[in-house]
């Protein structure tokens, strides 16, 4: 499986390339140096420059103030970040890992994302939550969780994944800049991806809310994020050289799934009739049934099938050396991408799409 | 190589890199509570006078007079139906007015659900303070206004909230100290621990005051620590831990006034344990009866936050007949004043559901929100069609 | 709207109004009366009676330590039932209400969910989290919301929720007896809801992961669980009775959110040929979302129109005086059942069902 | 009726309810870390001999070397890729080998990822405890067969279930003391509150070792807490705390055994402090010279937990050269076998990733598994269509 996403091409002769962490890194940068309110804060953020590395130099450039090493405890930093932003800061904190954001549940769901409510307005959250996730890149238990459907499932949270170098910096100055709580979910194994970028000149991306088309198509549509957008670009090169139907698969990068950018994905629907979406998280109560239900309700009458799934099993995330099982791969795409009824009629047996047990057809 | 052949000298006692730390001995609290009233009254006796200021004595006796006029007003809202529910902090009438006298203007206050009387008492519109308990929004004054964070229901979630503002107002040079509030049973919480720590190794310029009132809920302090007190907590921070009569308002009021000068001034945490008594149920909700006895409730009575203080004014001689009167038409007024004004049906707006959740609402909200519209207007047409009696099927009046 | 489930009728005289409460009570009565593994603890749960009175009286019969008041600290529960399940205890804990499970979510999720896999069945954690949820009782913040999504979304749980006396008494049974940790969600607003039942002789009821047709229905199905349960059923009446349409409508009462019985649901489904799911908890990644995509999947070509969802709005839980406004109601779901498509053909422009949008028909 | 005509008589202090508490004076750990080896020659110099039993000293010692050794060979593992990841616990070998022989049979230890070696040291399979970070499953020996709790990497999170087993122990009337390990930076964390908290309100036989080894990752102790010692935490929780040098394997037993002791016996619980140093990176994949400098490292080496137990046998006339060969040849042994074994390619089943989620699998599960087994079987027959080379365009090999 391919971590290199597809990055719109060179221009210009000052792009280079640029990693996904070095984009986000500059991003950082950036908003410390345009925003004296800005504070980054988290473990090991400071001298380390974060276990990836992303905050690296920030201390050094603006002191340990501005970019400040915590005591160890999540909530301690998500609930002090919320002190920082009743007083006017504009907190960026990482979280180390996916699964060591749970410690400070409670702050976020309870307060970060209320606190503007419940105030009318007079205490917004302007806080940014980094929290590195998804698997791939052989970590051990408790390192690898896909936890977005806990954030999505929190009404007063934005949240965000980038899949390109270009969007790890446009959206992540976006989400600094923006004055509500964003969850800004950061695919691990993309860290290291990379594309010609000028960090001088950063892309102009689309901003939080839009999902953007990375692949035309009219055969279907694979609706994605973050870490498994190059899995379903690759897809759809494969369906294209080798598929026997030559589908031309359109793939749609949500860029944020809270709040869902309804209207692009729709489009892309109605034009194709047909859809999946595809995502690393367990797809048992994961974003896909949000974004299937959703997108059903909005384009029924233009679906050939229903909008299939593939997700990670139902499963706590597998150990390293059986995580390549788990992780939605092309085959698993196409597989699903074929039974989404291509012969006309209704086909009835098919392996975890439309039903297959008993009843009888349309 | 053996082991035998490694090189390095022999060290007996680890490098001094280990220790960047700090003496116990001045953070362990005293034995017993710090009280002023009563205690002094024989050392007076003798000499000269070097009790408490009697302008800040009279200050907390009309304040504490109101507090708990404040609260036996809300007890009776609740039975009339207009309050959804009220903790009560009567007994512990002393600790909120200190609290709220300790502060200086440009401090912020970081008050629990118990604590509305600590912000009444820091002048805010009591009909604003109540919103929460009362039920027509989560919260109701201007916090940046009145720098006074939101009622806080999660138990100890206010307290890193108080760290993190304390250290802003540092980092940007301000002379601002903030006063989170937290109950004993508050202190068990994982957050208490994070929130403490995060002061003291910040030096954050945050005061921590512990109403230990016996009782979470039901459960007694005793299932709730082992500890010495609440206040050699303190200790295991690093930050100093006074233990303090809850119920003497000048005590509490003097400590605090301490731990916040020295919070302004760059010395750091303070972890305050106030040890007094909640006289009422937890909230009218609540049944006392089923977790204590008669007996404790009228130990605690016989030192009453109220009657301490009045005993210091008449001994001192500062309260006569005409004091006693002023204070208390005063609490009647303001007691008048917050039953009738919480007698008016309050119309909060449903449309306002949607307002605030983002400072934009989203095509989802929106959508939400047309929904809702709608379905009040329909609401709204249906009871208009039934007034005039035209449709005998549509609205209970004209049945 | 009303707070009474219709229960099945009486037929033995033995049988007396007793509330979900009062059934509660006793299935933690008998489990710790028939096995000394059983230890029930939590916030206020011994020397008070819980502050739903769901655990009264159970310290004085069986002892302090069999039903323990614990330190306020809600992970240290959580945490310490994870200790107590590894020493072969079966605990039953308390979490006073749905928001101040919080703080305990990373024990929960990092380690309840996952010790019998991460283990290889070495370590079961056979588990009870009772949890008051849901609202309608005027509860002020925090006290109120909706959480079962979080919990849906966790490999490991079981997620489970009665709507009836019988059930109460039967599922929570069940759920002691589990060698899996269940999550058992309490709504709150049937704690008082009254049906005849005998403690003597419960009514036996189908174990977890079984769905209950609650009501026979021919034209849509309403699918549903917990507090909306008795909703759905006063608005098949109310259909019935009114609808000019004269609406014929099915109840399923899920009992079991996780895992999904997707028999009966699918089997209803195809019946009738339309649903609604119905649910409290807000709609944007709620239960309603993974319900609807998943019944949709397997019975797309017998859906007469898309599967909809009445579910509480994407916002903060609103104060005692607003909650009326968002909380699913009769009205709510009989406008959602209107909105299902019966005009033979596609009718464009519905109210938040079939796309309002753009593009064309069929 | 004004507050002067209040009833009740007037109480100068809080009445006697609120006290159920204890002195703190015992609670407080020593100033300085308890040490043996070392302080103790020159006492036993002058007289007879009072130091560590002989026998004691020879299994430490024993340990230590072939916990050294692990420690070494486990790190070459990673380089050759055959761990996942792996956080060496060289320098804190004391710790982990004292903590694992002051265990009796029936106890158990809850450790955290750096942990192995108390497990190995305890007696456990070294394969299997690699098993979390060797990346063939999350968990690899039999815990309660062992009485070693898994690995946990979740920070903290181990300790409240060292207390719930330790007082479901006590519960059933069991002698049973568990011991939970955990890190400097672990002690932030709200769960290490909770679990002290907890253990002392229920007097859980459960004792908790905090190798403090001065940093979290890149955060240094002084960054982590301003306590006068970690060990000073145990007197907001009402328990004896003890200070102790981590690299004297000696002390460590002696303050452990004595510690768990007490547990067993229903005296409670107990916090100690191991004050040693971490002298490799966080993990393998960390790069230590980011944040620390050699020479705070060096000072350290100087305090190698391996050489101060070897002088002190060399003193006490104990170690020979012979006891040393047996020593480092037992390690090498171990080392070997490990290699050798770690060498093996593991064959993990994919398929038992639904068997263990539940007891059952549930309906979704088993489809699932269908699903991969299917997979499974397309990717096996496809690898063999491409052996034989009958299809150019199925395999690598053949192209
Ligand atoms: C995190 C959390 N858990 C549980 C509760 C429910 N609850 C509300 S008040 C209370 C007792 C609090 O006791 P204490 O901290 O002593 O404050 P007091 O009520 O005595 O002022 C409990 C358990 C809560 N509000 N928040
Ligand atoms: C809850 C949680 N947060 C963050 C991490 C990431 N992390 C792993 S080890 C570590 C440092 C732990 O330091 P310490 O407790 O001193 O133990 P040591 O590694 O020094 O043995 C961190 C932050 C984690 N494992 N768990
Ligand atoms: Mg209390
Ligand atoms: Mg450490």
């Amino acid at each position: 499986m391919s971590t290199a996403v597809r990055q719109p091409t060179a221009a210009r002769t000052d792009r280079k390339p640029a990693t996904m962490g070095q984009a986000l890194r500059r991003a950082l940068r950036d908003a410390l140096a345009d925003d004296p309110a800005v504070h980054v804060l988290g473990e090991d953020v400071g001298t380390l420059g974060g276990v990836f590395r992303v905050t690296d130099g920030l201390a050094a450039e603006f002191g340990a103030d501005r970019c400040a090493d915590t005591p160890l405890a999540e909530a301690g930093i998500l609930g002090t970040a919320v002190g920082m932003a009743m007083y006017g800061l504009r907190p960026v904190v990482e979280m180390q890992f996916d699964a060591f954001a749970y410690p400070g549940f409670e702050q976020l769901v309870s307060h970060v994302s209320r606190m503007r409510n419940r105030t009318r307005g007079r205490l917004p959250m302007p806080m940014t939550v980094r929290i590195p996730y998804g698997g791939g890149i052989g970590g051990v238990e408790h390192h690898s969780d896909s936890s977005e459907a806990y954030y999505l499932a929190t009404p007063g949270l934005h949240v965000v994944t980038p899949a390109t170098v270009a969007d790890s910096y446009g959206l992540l100055r976006a989400a600094i800049a923006s004055d509500d709580p964003v969850v800004f979910l950061e695919p691990k194994r993309l860290y290291w991806s990379k594309a010609d970028w000028d960090p001088e000149e950063p892309d102009a991306v689309p901003g939080i809310g839009r999902a953007v088309v990375r692949r035309r198509g009219s055969s279907a549509t694979l609706i994605t994020y973050g870490p498994s957008v190059p899995v379903c670009l690759e897809a759809a090169e494969a369906a294209r050289e080798d598929g026997a139907e030559g589908w031309d698969l359109e793939v749609v990068d949500l860029r944020t799934l809270s709040p869902f950018d309804e209207e692009t994905v729709a489009a892309s629907v109605r034009r194709t009739g047909r859809a999946v979406v595809v995502h690393e998280s367990p797809g048992f109560a994961g974003p896909g049934g949000e974004i299937a239900a959703r997108i059903t309700e909005r384009c029924f009458h233009h679906l050939e099938a229903p909008v299939l799934r593939v997700a990670g099993f139902d499963i706590p995330y597998p150990p390293p050396m059986l995580e390549r099982h788990h992780l939605p791969g092309v085959d698993r795409v196409l597989d699903a991408v074929a039974r989404l009824q291509w012969e006309s009629g209704f086909t009835s047996g098919g392996r975890g799409g439309a039903e297959g047990r008993g009843g009888g057809a349309l | 190589m053996t082991v035998l052949e490694q090189p390095g000298t022999y060290a007996p006692a680890p490098p001094p890199s280990w220790r960047p730390r700090t003496e116990a001995a001045p953070l362990l609290p005293e034995a017993e509570p710090y009280r002023v009233l009563g205690t002094r009254t024989a050392e007076r006796e003798g000499g000269e006078q070097t009790g408490p200021d009697a302008g800040l004595l009279r200050r907390l006796y009309a304040a504490v007079v109101q507090g708990r006029r404040f609260n036996e007003q809300a007890t009776a809202l609740t039975r009339q139906g207009r309050l959804a529910v009220y903790p009560s902090s009567r007994g512990q009438e002393a600790c909120q007015v200190a609290a709220a006298l300790a502060l200086r203007a440009e401090d912020w206050l970081f008050p629990s659900y118990r604590d509305t009387l600590a912000a009444v008492a820091r002048g805010l519109d009591p009909v604003e303070v109540l919103s929460l308990l009362r039920g027509d929004w989560h919260h109701g004054y201007d916090s940046p206004g009145t720098r006074v964070a939101p009622l806080c229901t999660p138990l100890a979630t206010q307290l890193p909230h108080a760290v993190g503002l304390a250290h802003a107002a540092r980092l940007k040079g301000d002379q601002v100290a903030a006063l989170a509030l937290v109950g004993d049973g508050g202190t068990s919480e994982g957050d208490f621990h994070e929130a403490l720590n995060f002061a003291a190794v910040w030096q954050a310029p945050a005061v921590f005051l512990v109403q230990n009132n016996g009782f979470a809920i039901s459960v007694p302090l005793a299932k709730q620590t082992a500890a010495p007190s609440l206040a050699h907590k303190a200790v295991g921070y690093g930050v100093p831990g006074r233990l303090v009569d809850g119920n003497d308002a000048v005590a509490v009021h003097e400590v605090l006034t301490e731990a916040l000068d020295r919070a302004r001034s760059g010395g750091g945490p303070t972890l305050v344990e106030a040890v007094t008594y909640r006289l009422e149920a937890h909230t009218n909700a609540d049944d006392a009866t089923r977790y204590r006895a008669d007996g404790e409730v009228e130990a605690w009575r016989a030192h009453d936050p109220v009657t301490l203080l009045e005993r210091e004014l008449r001994d001192r001689g500062l309260l006569d007949e005409e004091t006693v009167r002023e204070a208390e038409e005063a609490a009647e007024r303001q007691a008048a004043e917050l039953r009738e004004r919480m007698h008016q049906d309050p119309q909060p707006d449903p449309m306002e559901l949607f307002a605030h959740v983002y400072a934009e609402p989203t095509p989802q909200l929106r959508e939400q929100a047309a929904q809702l519209r709608a379905e009040l207007a329909a609401e709204h047409e249906a009871a208009a069609a039934a007034r005039p009696a035209g449709n005998p099927a549509a609205g209970e009046e004209t049945r």
